[in-house]
């Protein structure tokens, strides 16, 4: 019996504390209008990008699917509102390339109404159904990695799933969308979680939440069924508690193994948000067509978590919640681990939890070289040394790094990079290192 | 809404802390112990501290121009090498010796090997070590603390001309403070069996280097430092812990011969080398493990230096051994990986 | 670095070991002929040297001194000198006068120091039963610090009379040689240590010590044996 | 004289450490220093030819003192060290041909360290005994392989500092040895004043 | 040494190349331990290049006359068999001269056995070319090691007694710096002219052609 959980706040080694910025956690989700134009790329996820099955000029109702998926690893698309699709052509993403999309333009009649929609029983539903229904809402992974859910609810043959941990810790500073749909939608999160569960086989669910939510952990506790197998727990607040491996650790004690995944210790996980969209989108028969986004930053006039359609660009977005003038970065997603945007066309897609905008750093950060502090080594939540890592990637030695020092388990939360006193651009080097290695690989 | 957005790559948040910064407040957190030290010697000593830090400064720069690396003088880490180096002589050490000493430091010890960051060895021990080496006689002549001429007349071996040898000031020395003695506490603890009193170290009425003697001064520093987490704590208290529990250990073992706890820990530079000096963050191990052994390292081979060596002093030897065993204590006690379990070895 | 150069023979066609054998001994007789004739050729003035170093450095402890005999003091009594001292036998030195008077016995003595070895050559005086000077023979110690030992006028007064008297059964110094701390010598058979120098300066006494618990006792019952130059003198 | 055991060992290993304060050994130790995993390996071969080199040179010394043939020492010696290395040699690649495998490349280079004929000499001008010959080698071996490891341990650190171009290669390597000796002066005495 | 392809050196080349262009001390960085232990001053640095430079030439001057009727497989055995001699002949010779030298240099006068620069030039000169040439080179190859041994000595005993061959240059009150005689003034002297060298070399423009300096510093 491990009785330490009982004195200590469930958490994991090393990791860091930086302001949390959740001002927008008190703000109700309110619905943002229909953009003029929607930018709807077919690759929303992680996989083979969707095939159009619509043509320019076609028109189309809120809620139709407008794009079906490539194969098991892929996933439909949906139209966000009535309107007539403009174009399938090449347009900004937001890691910079520029990637195929449909151009939906809006009606301005359009409705806030689902028009497209075909109820199943969902009683009756065997596990591969609920998986192919939740393939066919085209529901990707809403915390970020935009992973299909139905893949991650399948788990791998001859391992058997006894844990489902619901990631609700939200542990980047300023997101506060999915505290919200806690708050919110507790019942949506619930149905989600019973779907999940019957589709993965497993007995029990655990939803991880930062202790700076507790009323959110109330909150589901009291509309979790009355046999236990559902039960929200608080977690230290940390960074990044949110992370696959640090969370499963945190509740459960258990650690992946290097290069397995948390399948291989009986553990499936998924976002809260996107088990809130398995419950209320499987029951409804609908596609995902809009998701809860947080939009905040030191630049933004009226921040606050607005449920905003799929395809709205960043120019809408922005215009809707106001900038101050002194905006100098767009952030798709939280200001760890988040995406600087690279045009205002980039739209909001299924993985896109929050956009920030960021007025200019104050000071100059000169870059000196490293001063061995250790910084990094005491932060690193997987127990690397950075420090090291960063000396080599600047000598290109990256067969060392991927061999001696594990730069594969990198998943680039960019704590080194918070603390490192030099200014070294640890995470832009490592992921390098890990493109590069990745390319030799397939080579 | 302007057009002109700025790509960076994550985390787009930072804590805030820089080198420069760092390095400024362990500045800061010096100065006080110089101070103090130009209180108890007068002129000399703030003669040596201008001149030393000054010296490691213009070297500094003159460095940065021949190498054509850019101006690393506002990282502060040359004033802290300067003022380090300073604290660690006598105070009657004549001042060309004292360049030489400066410039050792940051040439030998520090540009070697690349500048700030890449050095093994903390640069001021270097030039403390070479001094040591170089002129054995003159980094053993000690003043006495607190003379009543201290603020107008500077010690007869302060302005000894550039290569000569120094004048003897052991007659002087007896003059300006009666019944002085010309040794240190350790090395009358040593040679002569007498032990100071805490009272003295905390007062300062010792023989000493320069900064060796306000113990309270140093360890205000370094708790500031600490607490603002500008040094690693855990290494000044593996330090000296590990002196404290060796000298108890011989203390046990033989109470006549060998002193208290609190004498080994109070006397000589252990508290200024534990505390900035064993803490220089290029020169000591980053893994947490490490950090420990590099400490008590230091402690333990400090106390066997003092009780068994030929010197009276073995901080300064203990740091720099434990910088040249830093790279290897890394090696050894890299952390476990997360999820790193019965790893093959290869 | 060429780690892999390494010097071991190459795969070359085998040679006869007949002709190894050759090779090896004609190599080998050309320089042993050159060996021992170097050695026949340099024997007389390395000798010569010796015995010059060996003078001179007698001489500086055991001032007035014209001529030197090597002896061994052996459990069985006195013999001269020869290059190979047996187990038990200490080698010493006879210094006399123009005369042929005895002026005094040298011997060495060796300790550890700071760095290396201290080797000391100390004066022993039969008629004062007391050591009367110590030069220094050879150390490796700081420049400075080390060299005390012969420069330091308060620390050489020590050896101007240091008691040696040997105990009632002549089988131990009466009072070991003794180096002590600095300003607080009392006895005559005690070392007032160099302050700075203490490593040093206590090796020189411990050496001393050392050599004369095992000589004198051999030395002082026969030392009328040696009292008038016998044998192998120098001229 | 006698010297106690644990003060020749102490002192040989470092307070007159020999690469560090005397010299000996230097083109191994600045060769083989540059990685950790070749240090090692030679350090300990180094060790073990040198105390097979103590001993034959104890055995021989005796032998060359019976005969009164001094002037063939050194040439003897030089023999035995190199036959023995050619022994150890064979020795290893029959009984243990993964040792010999790791050690192979440094076995001939230990013919020519200086390190081994040194221990020879030096216990031989020391006229020590047969256990304090003993110590001294092993101390001596002991001690170069510290200075050896040292040293790669700084030197594999060094690779990824922005060392300045000149001063790179054997220049950095002498003036790295040089900061060792000068911190391993900080021993001197140890093993001296054991009264 | 000479490259295979290239023209073959004159005698005054083969005589320069040990003292400038393969210096043993400074390009190739060879015989360290006496180069570093003895060089407290200029007399011991030039006695020990001397004792060195004869037994190379008169070694080197051997081996090359032995050179055809040597088997390969012993060879190794003969060179050191022979530079074991000479040294043994110089060992005596230096007792015969001056004790105190004898005294000054030690064990190290011995050590000339296993100095890497005699074995390697025997293996790599001596060995492969005629008498009259390897003794050439080996002249040359001493003159350079003695005039290594020299700029090492003269720096230490300047800076280590304010001396130069025992006479005073700075006057009675100089201060020595006694780093400069122990062990580590001797790795920083030798590293310091390596430093010297290195810079101006680059400096200059590369050579254009000719023989590639090597790297590092060989084994025998």
């Amino acid at each position: 019996m491990n009785f330490l959980p009982f004195f200590r706040r469930k958490t994991f080694a090393r990791g860091i504390h930086p302001a949390g910025n959740k001002s927008t956690a008190g703000m109700p989700i309110r619905r943002m209008p229909f953009a003029p134009r929607m930018i709807l790329p077919l690759a929303q996820h992680i996989g083979k990008p969707a095939v159009p099955i619509v043509r320019p000029g076609e028109e189309v109702v809120r809620g139709q699917p407008i794009a079906r998926a490539d194969g098991l690893m892929s996933l439909p698309l949906h139209a966000p509102a009535d309107g007539v699709i403009e174009a399938i052509e090449l347009k900004p993403s937001a890691r910079g390339p520029w990637v195929n999309a449909i151009v939906l333009r809006v009606y301005e009649a359009s409705t806030q109404e689902v028009r497209w929609a075909t109820p199943p029983d969902v009683d009756a539903l065997t596990p591969q159904e609920i998986v192919a229904a939740i393939q066919a809402a085209g529901i990707a992974g809403m915390g970020g990695a935009a992973f299909p859910a139905h893949v991650k609810l399948t788990p791998p043959k001859g391992t058997v799933i006894d844990t489902l941990i619901i990631n609700g810790a939200e542990c980047e500073p300023f997101l506060t969308c999915d505290h919200r749909v806690m708050l919110e939608y507790p019942q949506d999160v619930i149905r989600g979680i019973q779907l999940a569960m019957r589709a993965c086989g497993a007995p029990r669910a655990i939803i991880g939440i930062e202790d700076n939510k507790l009323d959110a952990v109330e909150m589901l506790n009291r509309h979790a069924p009355a046999d236990g197998r559902i039960r929200a727990e608080a977690v230290a607040t940390k960074y990044p508690q949110g992370a696959a491996e640090t969370l499963i650790y945190a509740l459960t004690g258990r650690e992946v193994p290097i290069g397995a995944r948390s399948s291989a210790v009986g553990v499936l996980m998924n976002n809260v948000m996107t088990m809130a969209y398995i419950g209320r989108l499987i029951p409804a028969g609908e596609g995902v067509i809009e998701r809860v986004v947080t939009v905040a930053g030191p630049s933004v006039v009226r921040p606050g978590n607005y449920l905003v359609s799929l395809g709205t660009p960043m120019r809408s977005l922005i215009e809707y919640a106001g900038a101050q003038g002194n905006e100098k970065q767009i952030i798709l997603g939280g200001p760890m681990m988040g995406e600087a945007v690279a045009s205002l066309d980039v739209p909001i897609v299924k993985g896109a939890s929050g956009v920030l905008v960021m007025p200019e750093r104050e000071i100059a950060r000169r870059v000196y070289p490293c001063i061995k502090c250790g910084e990094c080594v005491s932060v690193c939540p997987k127990g690397l040394n950075p420090s090291m890592l960063g000396m080599l990637a600047a000598r290109r030695e990256y067969d060392v790094m991927a061999e001696q020092f594990f730069i594969g388990e990198c998943f680039e939360c960019g704590s080194c990079s918070y603390v490192c006193p030099s200014h070294i651009p640890l995470v832009q080097q490592f992921r390098v290192a890990k493109g590069i290695l990745k390319e030799r690989a397939a080579a | 809404m302007r057009e002109r957005i700025e790509l960076r790559t994550a985390p787009h948040i930072v804590q805030g802390n820089s080198v420069e910064r760092i390095m400024l407040h362990v500045v800061l957190a010096l100065l006080p112990i110089a101070g103090f030290s130009v209180w108890q010697y007068g002129i000399s000593a703030m003669a040596l501290i201008l001149t030393v830090t000054l010296t490691c400064v213009a070297t500094e720069r003159l460095m940065n121009h021949l190498m054509g690396t850019p101006n690393s003088l506002t990282d502060w880490s040359a004033t802290i090498t300067g003022l380090l180096l300073a604290l660690t002589l006598p105070p009657a050490f004549p001042l060309w010796m004292a360049v030489i000493a400066a410039i050792a430091a940051i040439v030998l010890g520090k540009f070697l090997f690349g500048g700030i960051g890449n050095n093994i060895f903390n640069p001021a021990l270097v030039g403390r070590a070479f001094v040591q080496a170089a002129f054995p006689v003159s980094i053993s002549t000690w003043a006495p603390a607190f003379s009543s001429h201290r603020f107008s007349e500077f010690i007869p071996t302060t302005l000894t001309l550039p290569l000569m040898t120094p004048p003897d000031i052991s007659v002087w020395a007896k003059q300006a403070l009666d019944g002085f003695t010309g040794a240190t506490p350790l090395a009358r603890w040593k040679f002569e069996n007498v032990l100071a009193t805490p009272h003295d170290f905390l007062t300062g009425a010792v023989t000493a280097s320069a900064g060796e003697t306000s113990a309270i001064l140093i360890l205000l520093g370094g708790l500031y430092l600490a607490a603002r987490r500008f040094l690693d704590w855990r290494i000044p208290v593996a330090v000296l812990l590990s002196a404290a529990l060796t000298a108890w250990a011989f203390q046990l073992y033989n109470p006549v011969r060998f002193p208290d706890p609190l004498f080994v820990m109070l006397s000589g530079g252990l508290l200024i080398g534990a505390i900035f000096m064993a803490t220089d963050m290029a020169t000591s191990p980053v893994t947490p493990k490490g950090v420990w052994i590099y400490g008590a390292l230091i402690g333990v081979v400090t106390v066997i230096i003092r009780y068994f060596g030929g010197l009276t002093e073995g901080v300064m030897y203990a740091i720099l051994i434990g910088n040249a065993l830093a790279p290897l204590i890394d090696q050894v006690t890299r952390p476990r990986v997360f999820g790193e379990i019965k790893v093959k070895k290869s | 670095m060429s780690e892999q150069q390494t010097i071991a023979p190459s795969p070359a066609p085998v040679t006869p070991s007949a002709a190894m054998i050759r090779t090896l001994g004609i190599v080998a007789s050309i320089c042993g002929a050159l060996i021992v004739s170097a050695y026949q050729i340099t024997l007389e003035p390395v000798a010569a040297n010796k015995k010059i170093a060996l003078e001179r450095a007698v001489f500086k402890v055991i001032p007035g001194a014209a001529s030197v005999t090597e002896y061994l003091a052996t459990p069985g009594g006195i013999q001269l000198g020869s290059d190979t001292v047996p187990a038990g036998a200490v080698k010493f030195y006879a210094a006399y006068d123009q005369a042929g008077a005895l002026k005094g016995i040298a011997a060495e003595g060796a300790a550890k120091g700071y760095a290396d070895v201290v080797r000391v050559l100390y004066a022993y005086s039969p008629e004062k039963q007391a050591i009367t000077g110590v030069g220094v023979i050879s150390m490796r110690e700081t420049p400075g610090i080390g060299d005390k030992i012969y420069t330091d006028k308060n620390y050489l007064k020590n050896f101007e009379a240091l008691d040696v008297r040997l105990s009632a059964d002549l089988k131990s110094l009466a009072n070991a040689v003794k180096v002590v701390k600095h300003g607080t010598k009392k006895n005559p058979w005690e070392i007032d240590a160099i302050a700075g120098a203490t490593v040093t300066s206590k090796a020189v006494g411990r050496g001393i010590n050392e050599s004369a618990q095992k000589l004198l006792p051999l030395l002082v019952p026969h030392v009328d044996n040696v009292s008038r130059p016998s044998g192998r003198q120098s001229p | 004289m006698s010297e106690s055991l644990s003060s020749i060992f102490i002192g040989t290993l470092l307070a007159n450490n020999f690469v560090l304060a005397m010299f000996l050994g230097l083109c191994p130790f600045l060769g083989v220093s540059s990685r950790l995993n070749t240090a090692v390996p030679m350090g300990a071969a180094t060790t073990f030819v040198m105390v097979v080199a103590s001993l034959c040179a104890y055995g021989l010394n005796w032998l060359v003192g019976q005969f009164h043939m001094e002037f063939l020492r050194l040439i003897s010696y030089i023999v035995i060290i190199a036959s023995a290395v050619q022994l150890v040699e064979m020795f290893l690649k029959k009984n243990s041909p993964a040792l010999f495998r790791a050690l192979g490349i440094y076995l001939p280079l230990i013919t020519t360290n200086c390190a081994v004929l040194g221990v020879a000499l030096f216990q031989t001008a020391r006229e020590y005994s047969f256990l304090q010959a003993l110590t001294f080698a092993t101390a001596g071996g002991a001690g170069f392989t510290l200075a050896l490891v040292l040293m790669a341990g700084v030197r594999e650190r060094l690779n990824f500092s922005t060392v300045p171009q000149v001063v790179q290669g054997t220049a950095l390597s002498l003036m790295l040895a040089g900061l060792l000796s000068l911190i391993f002066m900080g021993f001197a005495g140890l093993g001296a004043s054991a009264e | 040494m000479s490259l295979p392809g290239q023209a073959v050196p004159s005698l005054m080349e083969e005589f320069l190349e040990g003292i400038w262009k393969q210096n043993p001390v400074f390009v190739m960085v060879l015989g360290m331990c006496p180069t570093l232990a003895v060089t407290v001053s200029a007399m011991n640095a030039v006695s020990m290049g001397l004792a060195t430079a004869f037994v190379l030439v008169t070694s080197c001057l051997l081996i090359s006359l032995v050179r055809n009727i040597v088997p390969s497989e012993v060879r190794i055995a003969t060179y050191i068999l022979i530079i074991a001699t000479f040294v043994t002949v110089v060992d005596y010779a230096i007792q015969a001269i001056s004790l105190a030298m004898y005294d000054a240099l030690g064990a190290f006068i011995q050590l000339i056995v296993v100095n890497c620069i005699i074995l390697g030039r025997a293996e790599a000169h001596a060995a492969k070319n005629p008498p009259m040439k390897a003794t050439i080179n080996a002249v040359g190859m001493g003159i350079g090691f003695t005039i290594g041994l020299f700029a090492l000595g003269s720096v230490r005993e300047i800076f280590g007694a304010g001396k130069l061959f025992g006479i005073s240059l700075f006057g009675p009150d100089f201060q020595p710096w006694v780093v400069m005689v122990l062990p580590p003034g001797g790795f920083f002297v030798l590293g310091g002219w390596l430093l010297l060298f290195n810079w101006l070399k680059s400096r200059t423009p590369p050579a254009p052609a000719g023989v590639k300096v090597s790297e590092g510093h060989a084994h025998v």
